[in-house]
């Protein structure tokens, strides 16, 4: 089994999701920087957050071109396994890997707080030990976290169930109070058609020790695990 | 505040035209626009050798009433200065233009 | 020479004659300039150093005392902290956001600049009146500054103060603090090392940045046109963050022997300071510097004070690997020149000499002044004030919920929750509480983090301010249960030559060297801002101490939130207070005036060590500081921190205003299980430490009360809706 | 990649003529525009009651080295429509002038 955290120019919570599964984990783990082309066959690739190219454009606009982006497109339409967070996900959706755009917070401020994330559906290999409207403790930090897509756009992810996780009270109701940042449907994660590609803004990789105040971010990881072990994920 | 109030009295007698004022915010030239370094890097990278002096601001629409196009232009200007843009690291430049012409 | 070109370089004459008597000639304009920038109070310290060597600066685990980029203290197990607290009030009166954003990226560059990971960020401001537009313009834009350059190179901001007194409201104080780690052996020190080392510059392009003061008489300038007026100097995150990759990449894999960060005074300093400490000279070319703007002059080059760069001596057979790591990230680098033997720094441009200076004279040839200093009046006017006619006008429960709502002591979550305190994912304890507590993946150790300081009292009386900001933000790292082990501090004061403002700047000092020499706690780095006036009118002198603290086991750190039902909650420590100065008087009865409690530094010595006992002991739940607004906003506070009601019996007092607001050092509430009781007493006693027991953690309301009268009771929606709604109303 | 090849070839080639590029981003109409709402509340709050309709977006300048203004019209929609703005949720136009015209 391996695992790669891709290091773009900028990016800043690869040290965090490296060290998680390294060191909490007991993963092999390595990081793929920014210039580079993906040789080994990885389980799963994480695009982890941080302010690629300061975020400057839109977050993740310039990363996305990244010539390690190629092969990571590559790698998605083989059916490997990709993980974005945050910032992640914000080059997962620039990069057209999945549906919508992440912009400016509704409220226009970078937030930095712990929410709840209402599990929406555990047919992925990113929630597939989750039971559905579990609420996971997860925090989030980010300025783009306001999720858009068109309407036709978000009829189809609910059709295919490509809505994991929407933030939540503590109770999981999913209620505007609960948004931390505008986006629509209070998405907070969502998944590609294939389901092996994946995007959230909270950091499930901060949310891997008792002693940071809490574990529910492995979760995501533990089902990733539970998928491979089972011999990957075969779409249905 | 005065200012204002003038205008502000200005737009309630007379005004009932409609403009579209754009103004375009931009960093002083001596300023470093990291955004600007950064975008034009990118814009290299994917082959647009021929590309410089990229330089990143702020674009502004808005629609305003006012009795004519000298009183529209000398609020957008005023607005300008004193909220769209921050003098002490921008300037500014705007167009007006009569709605619906 | 005119006389006229050093006085408007801020030179005096007396200063300009010593000039000329170091180098041995008159030097030119451009020399002249890098004069006028090191000798400025800002790099020279002058009319502080003085005051300065008050400061214990040494302790068995001092590795580096003031004099580097910063500090660096022995933290065991071959490992090292670093850390310093820096300025930058000025420019964010200016431009807030560009002002606090690089700010917050100068004090990081000092910390990886001596080898050491950036963990943490901290910082302490002051502003006016939020009732003013301005200010609140300023606040929101020092904030989203703060947040705009921590956030992006993803070192969380983990701790911090803010106050409001409309004595800052021109002149906003914005510190930043930055605390790094590493291992003790691959310190590297701002030295250009080695005859015929190569000089090297990485990072961002230089540009006319913030070359201030520099207002040329001469012919060749005089047509400065409007493009070439000093720029506010803008950040650069990104670049900054990758800066500091590859700057630790080079120092992991020993590629350099000497590293120094362009901060005030840009080139100048780093070549005069690196080549002065090392005892050598440097020799550059300045067509060698990269530069962003057309037609630059030698003396803006070496003046400018342009962001994201860095200064490197290299040996030259490590040129080329040093080159691939910044080659990694696509980041410049440029040879300027090489180290000499010489002690001279010399610079060429198009091919002639155009600086020659003795290092030295530049760097270190300042003249120390002992200005004067005088008793201002208002100190004993204002001393006595009797603040025991002030009642709290409409009840206890009234003022203390105008207490709650005060912006000095409500909820900043308002500004904190804009910035990461999580990143690195080593936050234990991130703003919030009594001290942030990081946990070092390294050792398995934890560091406790504190910044502190109260202009209010510090005015009222500089001496016993100076002692309390330092006994304070060692009380706080205590609270969490570590163990102090070293202070920064950032002495923010008015304009020195003024003798009632150099008494007040000595007086804090003195005031904070013995406390510091009492702790034991020495000062390893720090910083000076003098003239933060206004039209004449000075901030509060406004001490601000950074302290950082040792804990064996971040596990076991101490909250300040209420546990359980039926936890006790006692008062550890001197029950004397007074309201002279108090946050009570500010809020509730307008007034700054008043005589302060006192201190007993050997009392809180002992104290501190014993509430860290107790912590290590695993006997406490919750143990906060008394500070602003005293016992009952620290009662409130750790109510609402543990969402805990508490019913607290404060016996027979006759007076109550002084009980619940009165303030002094010295006092701790703790809260523990009931079954602890009889060894926290015994615990205490041992030290002979008052303990006071004041009640029980209950469901949901706060009732205090006096010989059977409820004389307060608050439900803890009405204490959250004015301790954490106030930012959000005023700010948006 | 292709495009952009051939885009590179072709200012080689041929082109010595300057022209620069003023392109303008802004969020599409459904989309929400909280930056706008803000500014057009706080331009309320000073007293432009005459205001509406505030968006706002993005502001890029760049000179760039084409063989003929039709060419250079060309790269700068694609670089538009490639990087300086997500078709997702942003629109863009842009004009183009000679430079040192
Ligand atoms: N108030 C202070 N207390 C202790 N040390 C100080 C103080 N002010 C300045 N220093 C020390 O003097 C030296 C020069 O400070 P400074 O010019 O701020 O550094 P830098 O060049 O990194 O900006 C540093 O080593 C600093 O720690
Ligand atoms: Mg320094």
């Amino acid at each position: 089994m391996k695992f790669g955290v891709v290091v773009f120019p900028g990016s800043n919570c690869d040290l965090d999701a490296y060290h998680l599964l390294k060191d909490v984990l007991n993963l092999p783990v390595e990081y793929i920087y920014y210039n580079q082309k993906i040789v080994n066959n990885y389980d799963l690739i994480i695009l982890p957050g941080g302010f690629t190219y300061g975020d400057y454009l839109r977050s993740g606009a310039i990363a996305r071109f990244s010539p390690v982006m190629d092969t990571i497109v590559d790698f998605a339409e083989r059916g490997g396994l990709i993980l974005g967070i945050c910032n992640g996900f914000q080059v997962l959706t620039e990069a057209g890997l999945l549906p919508g755009a992440l912009y400016r917070n509704s409220h226009l401020q970078f937030r930095c707080e712990k929410v709840y994330l209402k599990v929406e559906n555990n047919n992925s290999p990113f929630t597939v030990i989750a039971k559905e409207g579990d609420v996971l403790k997860i925090p989030v930090a980010h300025g783009d976290g306001n999720y858009y897509a068109d309407p036709a756009t978000l009829k189809e992810l609910e059709n295919n169930k490509q809505i994991l996780f929407r933030y939540c009270d503590q109770e999981g109701n999913v209620t505007e109070q609960a948004n931390p940042n505008g986006s629509l449907l209070n998405i907070a994660g969502i998944c590609n058609s294939k389901r092996n590609v994946a995007g959230m803004m909270p950091h499930p990789e901060r949310a891997g020790e008792a002693l940071l105040g809490s574990t529910d971010g492995l979760v995501i990881f533990k089902s990733i695990l539970k998928s491979l072990e089972r011999g990957g994920w075969t779409d249905g | 505040m005065k200012h204002i109030v003038k205008y502000f009295v200005a737009w309630r007698g007379e005004s009932n035209l409609q403009f579209i004022a754009k103004v375009e915010v931009t960093l002083k030239k001596a300023v470093l626009d990291p955004q600007g370094v950064a975008v034009e890097n990118s814009l290299k990278a994917l082959g647009y050798n021929n590309t410089s002096g990229v330089r990143v601001g702020k674009y502004i629409e808005l629609t305003l009433e006012a009795g004519n196009s000298k009183d529209a232009a000398l609020q957008v200007e005023e607005m300008s200065r004193r909220l769209l843009s921050n003098p002490v690291i921008e300037d500014f430049s705007y167009t007006i233009q009569e709605a619906g012409r | 020479m005119d006389n006229v070109a050093w006085r408007e370089l801020g030179l005096t004459d007396e200063e300009y004659r010593m000039i000329v008597e170091q180098v041995g000639r008159e030097p030119n304009l451009t020399e002249l300039n890098m004069y006028s920038v090191m000798w400025s109070e800002h790099c020279s310290y002058k009319h502080s150093r003085s005051s300065l060597s008050l400061f214990p600066t040494c302790g068995p685990r001092v590795i580096q005392g003031p004099g580097e980029n910063a500090g660096v203290v022995d933290i065991g197990d071959g490992w090292a902290v670093v850390f310093k607290i820096e300025s930058h009030n000025h420019p964010s009166a200016i431009e807030p956001y560009q002002g606090a954003a690089t700010g917050v990226g100068g004090i990081l560059r000092d910390i990886f600049t001596m080898g050491a990971q950036p963990v943490a960020f901290l910082n302490s401001l002051r502003f006016g009146d939020l009732e003013d537009p301005r200010v609140r313009y300023l606040f929101d834009g020092v904030v989203a500054g703060i947040g705009g350059y921590g956030n992006c190179v993803g070192i969380p901001t983990v701790a911090g103060e803010i106050y409001f007194d409309p004595c800052y409201s021109g002149n906003p104080l914005v510190n930043a603090m930055c605390v790094g780690v590493m291992p003790k052996d691959s310190l590297v020190l701002g030295k250009a090392c080695g005859i015929g080392n190569l000089v090297i510059l990485v990072g961002a392009r230089t540009g006319r940045d913030g070359i201030h003061g520099v207002t040329f008489a001469s012919e060749e300038l005089s047509e400065e046109s409007e493009e070439k007026r000093p720029a506010v100097q803008v950040g650069d995150p990104f670049l900054g963050k990758l800066l500091m990759d590859a700057t630790l990449e080079t120092i992991r894999k020993s590629l350099v022997c000497g590293v120094q960060d362009f901060g005030g005074a840009g080139l100048t300093c780093a070549l005069t300071e690196t080549a002065s400490r090392a005892g050598t000279g440097i020799e550059i070319d300045l067509d060698q510097v990269p530069l962003r703007e057309e037609g630059m002059q030698p003396y803006e080059i070496l003046t400018s004070e342009s962001q994201e760069r860095m200064l490197l001596i290299v040996e030259p057979g490590k040129l080329a690997e040093v080159e691939k790591v910044f080659q990694r990230w696509e980041l410049p680098l440029a040879v300027l020149g090489k180290v000499t033997s010489d002690g001279n720094v010399v610079a060429l441009y198009r091919g002639e000499k155009v600086v020659e200076l003795p290092a030295d004279s530049v760097a270190g040839g300042a003249p120390a002044y002992n200005p004067e200093y005088r008793e201002p009046v208002y100190y004993n006017e204002l001393a006595k004030f009797d603040p025991s006619v002030m009642p709290p006008p409409g009840g206890f429960g009234k003022a203390l919920l105008k207490l709650l709502s005060s912006p000095d002591v409500a909820s900043k979550e308002w500004a904190w929750r804009r910035y990461d305190y999580s990143v690195r994912t080593c936050t234990v304890q991130g703003p919030g509480g009594e001290a942030a507590v990081i946990r070092l993946r390294e050792t398995g150790k934890g560091l406790a983090l504190s910044v502190d300081g109260n202009g209010r009292l510090t005015y009222l009386n500089p001496y016993i301010g100076g002692m309390m900001a330092v006994a304070e933000a060692t009380r706080n790292l205590s609270c969490v249960g570590a163990e102090p082990i070293g202070i920064t501090d950032c002495l923010n004061f008015g304009n020195p030559e003024k003798p009632e403002i150099f008494w007040q700047f000595r007086q804090a000092v003195t005031g904070m060297a013995e406390a510091c020499r009492e702790l034991e706690v020495p000062v390893v780095g720090g910083n000076v801002s003098f003239y933060n006036e206004v039209e004449g009118e000075a901030i509060y002198p406004t001490p601000v101490v950074g302290a950082v603290g040792l804990l064996d086991n971040p596990e076991k750190a101490c909250s300040n939130a209420l546990g359980s039902e039926g936890d006790l909650i006692c008062l550890l420590g001197a029950p004397e207070v007074s309201l002279g100065g108090s946050q009570y008087l500010k809020s509730c009865c307008n007034k700054v005036a008043g005589r302060l409690a006192d201190i007993d530094l050997q009392f809180e010595k002992r104290l501190q060590e014993k509430l860290r006992l107790l912590i290590a002991e695993e006997l406490l739940v919750s143990a906060r500081d008394l500070s602003d607004g005293g016992l009952s906003v620290a009662l409130a506070e750790s109510c609402l921190a543990g969402n805990r009601g508490a019913v607290i019996d404060l016996g027979r007092m006759d007076n109550l205003v002084m009980q619940l607001f009165g303030e002094g050092p010295s006092r701790i509430l703790i809260s523990f299980k009931p079954g602890n009781r009889d060894k926290i007493v015994m615990l205490s006693k041992e030290s002979s430490i008052p303990l006071t027991f004041l009640g029980i953690a209950i469901e949901n309301t706060l009732i205090i009360k006096s010989d059977d009268d409820i004389i307060l009771k608050l439900s803890l929606d009405e204490m959250k809706e004015a301790y954490g709604e106030v930012f959000s109303c005023i700010m948006g």
